[in-house]
């Protein structure tokens, strides 16, 4: 059984743990104790703070074993990117060229510097240690995250995002990279990544190109992987789609990995989540009574207090009948309201 | 002798024969009947034209006649503006640096781009010289006999005069250019995409090409490489105009990055250093031997250009023998301007 | 005797007094301590490197002494290579021509395009002369002396050099082109803007400035007519440099739109026609009187120009006066070098 | 009472009086005898042609004052745009310069020439009579093309715009165009309008700058105007934006008037519509048991034979009653199958 709560300082050492599993291309989780800190500590800040308009706040929960009591995955928000400095993508338009003369009608695609999704809220890489990538642990811990939204809304943009690792060869490397950024950048992609992590951006608005790049003159390696996910994420993805995000064109600017978004209410979770009572019940009435084996995720708590678990249970009209284990890990009573959508 | 005039109506055939010989790749004279007829008609025109406010689509077309059989060997001209009627198109070679402090990173990005900047600009054009003929310094008498006739009629150019020259092509005649930039923007070949440049249906160019500066580091070595140099046939040309004090400033052409080269009228040497004198006809000393010389005329449709060799630099009269006068078209006391054939050595 | 030199650790007090002199806008010249100690240790350390790649961020100072009092009264310098740390901005005037066949309309646009193109060039940089000796063709020596320079030690610098000119303010101060386009972007005031570009703050600019091409046709008249133009008080500066052969090649300033003029140092007048000789110490015969010559040593370190007349022009060899031969630092049979002052009319 | 139908031949004459009535601005209905001869001819083949996917189709209706007989207004709709040669818009997007080391942070509008809207749908500018510009008969006339998308929503795509007229000073004068187009038409607004309408589009391409243009650059007049509606556009605009349009961020290349669009689903006449059988009452039992005084746009028949009217009508389970003289202008008898939706 998995919980998902927000993180705390005691976790940091977990979380150091998983940054360095989870290597590059998580610009931002670097495997640096004094970042995770102080994220751990603007999470915390950002749950005790009342917030009335999303702002820079960023959030972080871990995943729990509660088998073993250990952190074993992480996730995060950030209420608004690109306060300090743009948040910047390509976004990938296609320039039309026509000649009615030739009879040519070229479209050809290019990559335009924006920051489309500056002043957006995001869903951060989720990182999940390689012995419990399960289905019902991945989606509690990405899911997790979309019934916080679902009760603290004002915290967040009606426009949520989410950036997908991009595809790199046999040798690690990026194809995009090599074709492009290493000219802008003069410095390796794991560098350029690390330090888009922990300074500024101001960087990346100093050395990236000005002006649209044609996709056409890019080597056909790094034509070939604009939008492409890396297969470590494929599963990630997979989710976020079935959640109703959607690819609109954005790619990230180091190693082209598409970005997917959706309007807040328009993902499934959120739209299907029910709120209502506890309701209590043994283990054995719930096996007895759920006869069509229902698994829900189910969260109780505000911000601080905020937990998330997954448990077979019966939708009821008044509310959702738990078990009394179920309930003990939410730390909740009878009556107690509760938010759950469907496994 | 080798003599140096405006073409005339009757030189179709010549030129057609001309324009047979020059093969794939010379857009500038292409054997085709109609063009060429409207080439010598505008040709006509230009040095028919006495009054002239500014400088604007006059074309004007010289041939080489080799007076002893009468036939044209050669063929080369001169433009009075470009871009006036179809836009005239080249990419020039910009610097784009992006520093960041911080990081304490400075890089300089060469880039391509596109404009028309070359508009309203006259053109020192193409030459083209029959094989057989190719000894002699005849190749230089057609070259710089136009700077003869800019430094006669200044009023009738820009200040400025450009001239284009031909890119690199790899051994199978492909521009690596062009493969790795142009042609996903054309979907054409490359020859076709020339051919119809040369015709003057530029306005294609404008709805394919790249509007947005190209970083030339993106672009693959073997392209980037080619970018301003002259294929090796044309080397010599750009040797003697580069002599004569044209320059390249960074201005290529968009297809094969072949280099545009310029220079103030006024700065080319042949111009800066003719002089005019007054011609008289009897027996030259020293002739044929010596230092070579262009003369030529100071007249419009009858300009005459010649080349003469002394021994002893002419002072401000010149003897001219009675063929070299007859050619040159002048008489006791007419003007004559001469220069050096070629530059003198630099301190 | 008016002697140029290079700026010593102890022109500090009289370069500050200078400073002071030189009043809103000029600000390669800020009275500033700090600044302008660490100018004259840059000089100082460019002056003493013996062994040069190429150029690189060598900025060369020098000061016009009055020998007779001892004091410094103006001041001039060259920049071996601009842009290497910071960004050098400036607007190419650009030409766009959009033609639509089937309308029978042909527009020609001037466009703006932001570039980094001098990036690498060495640069003619500002020049201060204290009123009271604005005679005597002091500003002449004070002007052309770094083209005796640059005539003796071409290794330091690009093939190309330039100059920034001033642009044109309104009578309220203003600039009329930062008014119509860059306060726009910048949200700053213009003086702000060119201070902190003066302080080598230039990061700002990439980071504010348009990047893509503006048409000038959308401008107010206003700005469109100050684009290339000099402030009324340095047309004498821009006059003189065009006479050595500076020409305007349609780059200006992003703030106020003043011109950027080039020459290929090779080109300039002053270089060209300047040669050596050798020197030998005597009484010069007409001296005082006749034509102006300028006159420098061959040496780096302890590089002097001066000014003298002579009445019959210099040969192979060159008589100096005691005094001459003192302050320019040579001896009998030392190589000097000697140039007209000013370039001889046209044909 | 009005009705809606397809044009046909002999409404020539009166729409090119209509035309005239409209004047400039009215790029898609010069006042050209040729050119509307054509667009009715072209409609009419649309109509009879079997369409699978939208294509280059267009469609035109008329407003019938059924007291006169006579046609006083007059709407249309285009299948696809932009594929003969693209379809011009300016896209107003922020460039953001930012300067940390400054404390500037600047958000400059520009106009970015785009084609965003090739291949989409197109309501184009509806014209009524000045006598006619009744809530009634302007709502009929603009949602009856609504009701025939529902009715055929294959022959369309997804999205559907519209662009409004933009403003002009008290001469007629657009601002924006004496600050912009000018420069590089070298003609007046009027000449530019009317060629944009009768020749083929590509003239715009050969002569709009290439460059975005930054918003500050022009005119206060000009700026002033982007995006703002012509005052006798207003009750249009004010219908659309009603019906579910949205602006985002488009204006017209000439006079900087808005598009709206919409995706078609989310259209409030066709979310709403409903349709069902053919009830028929008199006219007196309608008014006695219309208590509510529901009045409702109704739609018969296929293609050519296509029909809107407005009336008063009794909303049943089974379909919609309709006194004898509304299904009589419909040309539908007891039991037809027809659309609604309230007016």
């Amino acid at each position: 059984m998995y919980l998902v709560r927000p993180a705390d300082f005691q976790d940091l050492p977990a979380l150091e743990r998983l940054a360095q599993q989870a290597g590059i291309g998580f610009t931002n989780f670097p495997a640096n104790r004094d970042r995770l800190n102080d994220k751990i500590a603007s999470s915390k800040r950002a749950l005790q703070t009342d917030v009335v308009n999303p702002g820079d706040e960023t959030y972080l929960f871990v995943l729990v074993d509660e088998a073993t009591g250990d952190v074993v995955g992480t996730s995060g928000l950030e209420a608004m990117v690109g306060l300090e400095s743009p948040f910047y993508s390509y976004r990938i338009d296609e320039v039309v060229h026509a000649s009615p003369q030739l009879q040519i009608h070229n479209r050809i695609p290019a990559l335009f510097l924006c920051h489309d999704y500056s002043g957006t809220s995001r869903m951060m890489a989720m990182i999940i240690n390689n012995q419990h990538q399960n289905p019902t642990a991945m989606s509690l811990l990405s899911r997790a995250r979309l019934l916080f939204i679902a009760k603290h809304s004002d915290r967040f943009t009606q426009k949520l995002f989410v950036e997908l690792r991009g595809d790199s060869d046999k040798h690690g490397y990026s194809p995009f990279w090599e074709s492009l950024g290493k000219h802008f950048f003069s410095m390796d992609f794991k560098k350029a990544d690390y330090l888009s992590g922990v300074s500024s951006k101001h960087f990346i608005a100093d050395l990236m190109p000005r002006y649209p790049i044609y996709v056409p003159t890019l080597s056909s390696e790094a034509q070939d992987v604009i939008g492409v996910v890396h297969e470590d994420s494929a599963k990630t993805s997979d989710l976020l789609l079935d959640e109703g995000f959607e690819f609109r064109g954005y790619v990230d600017i180091f190693d082209a990995g598409p970005t997917v978004e959706a309007r807040i209410q328009d993902l499934r979770t959120i739209r299907e989540q029910k709120s209502g009572k506890t309701l209590i019940s043994t283990k054995s009435e719930i096996e007895a009574k759920n006869t069509d084996s229902a698994s829900y995720l189910i969260s109780a708590g505000h911000l601080e207090d905020f937990r998330v678990t997954s448990a077979r249970a019966i939708s009821q009209v008044a509310g959702l009948s738990i078990d009394d284990q179920t309930s003990e890990r939410l730390s909740i009573g009878s009556g107690s309201q509760i938010q759950w959508a469907t496994l | 002798m080798m003599v140096i005039r405006p073409i005339q109506i009757d030189d179709m055939t010549s030129l057609y024969r001309l324009a047979e010989q020059t093969g794939v790749g010379f857009t500038s004279l292409i054997p085709d009947e109609v063009i060429l007829q409207r080439k010598i008609e505008a040709s006509l025109h230009s040095f028919a034209k006495m009054e002239l406010n500014q400088p604007a689509n006059e074309d004007y077309l010289f041939v080489l006649e080799d007076t002893e059989t009468g036939d044209v060997v050669g063929t080369t001209g001169l433009l009075a503006a470009v871009g006036l009627e179809e836009p005239f198109y080249s990419y020039h070679i910009g610097t784009t640096t992006h520093s960041s402090r911080e990081l304490g990173v400075h890089n300089i990005h060469p880039t391509l781009v596109l404009n028309n900047d070359y508009t309203g600009i006259s053109e020192v054009c193409t030459l083209f010289l029959e094989e057989s003929y190719r000894h002699s310094k005849n190749g230089q008498l057609l070259s710089k006999s136009r700077f003869m006739f800019l430094a006669q009629f200044p009023e009738r150019f820009t200040e400025k005069i450009f001239a284009e020259m031909r890119g690199v092509c790899d051994k199978n005649g492909l521009s690596p250019l062009w493969e790795s930039l142009g042609k996903h923007f054309f979907s054409i070949e490359f020859e076709r995409a020339d051919e119809l440049t040369a015709l003057g249906s530029k306005q294609f160019i404008a709805e394919l090409m790249p509007h947005n500066p190209v970083y030339v580091n993106l672009l693959p070595e073997s392209a980037r490489e080619v970018l301003g140099k002259v294929h090796e046939k044309t080397a010599p040309a750009r040797h003697l105009l580069e002599q004569e004090g044209f320059r390249f400033e960074n201005y290529v052409d968009i297809f094969d990055g072949g280099p545009t080269i310029e220079a103030r009228i006024s700065d080319i040497r042949a111009v800066r250093e003719s002089r005019l004198c007054l011609s008289s006809v009897g027996t030259p000393k020293d002739a044929n031997e010596g230092t070579h010389y262009l003369v030529s005329n100071a007249k419009l449709e009858d300009f005459r250009c010649i080349l003469i060799q002394r021994a002893t630099p002419p002072g401000s009269g010149l003897v001219l023998s009675d063929e070299e006068a007859k050619h040159l078209k002048v008489d006791y006391k007419d003007p004559v301007r001469i220069v050096e054939l070629s530059p003198h050595a630099r301190r």
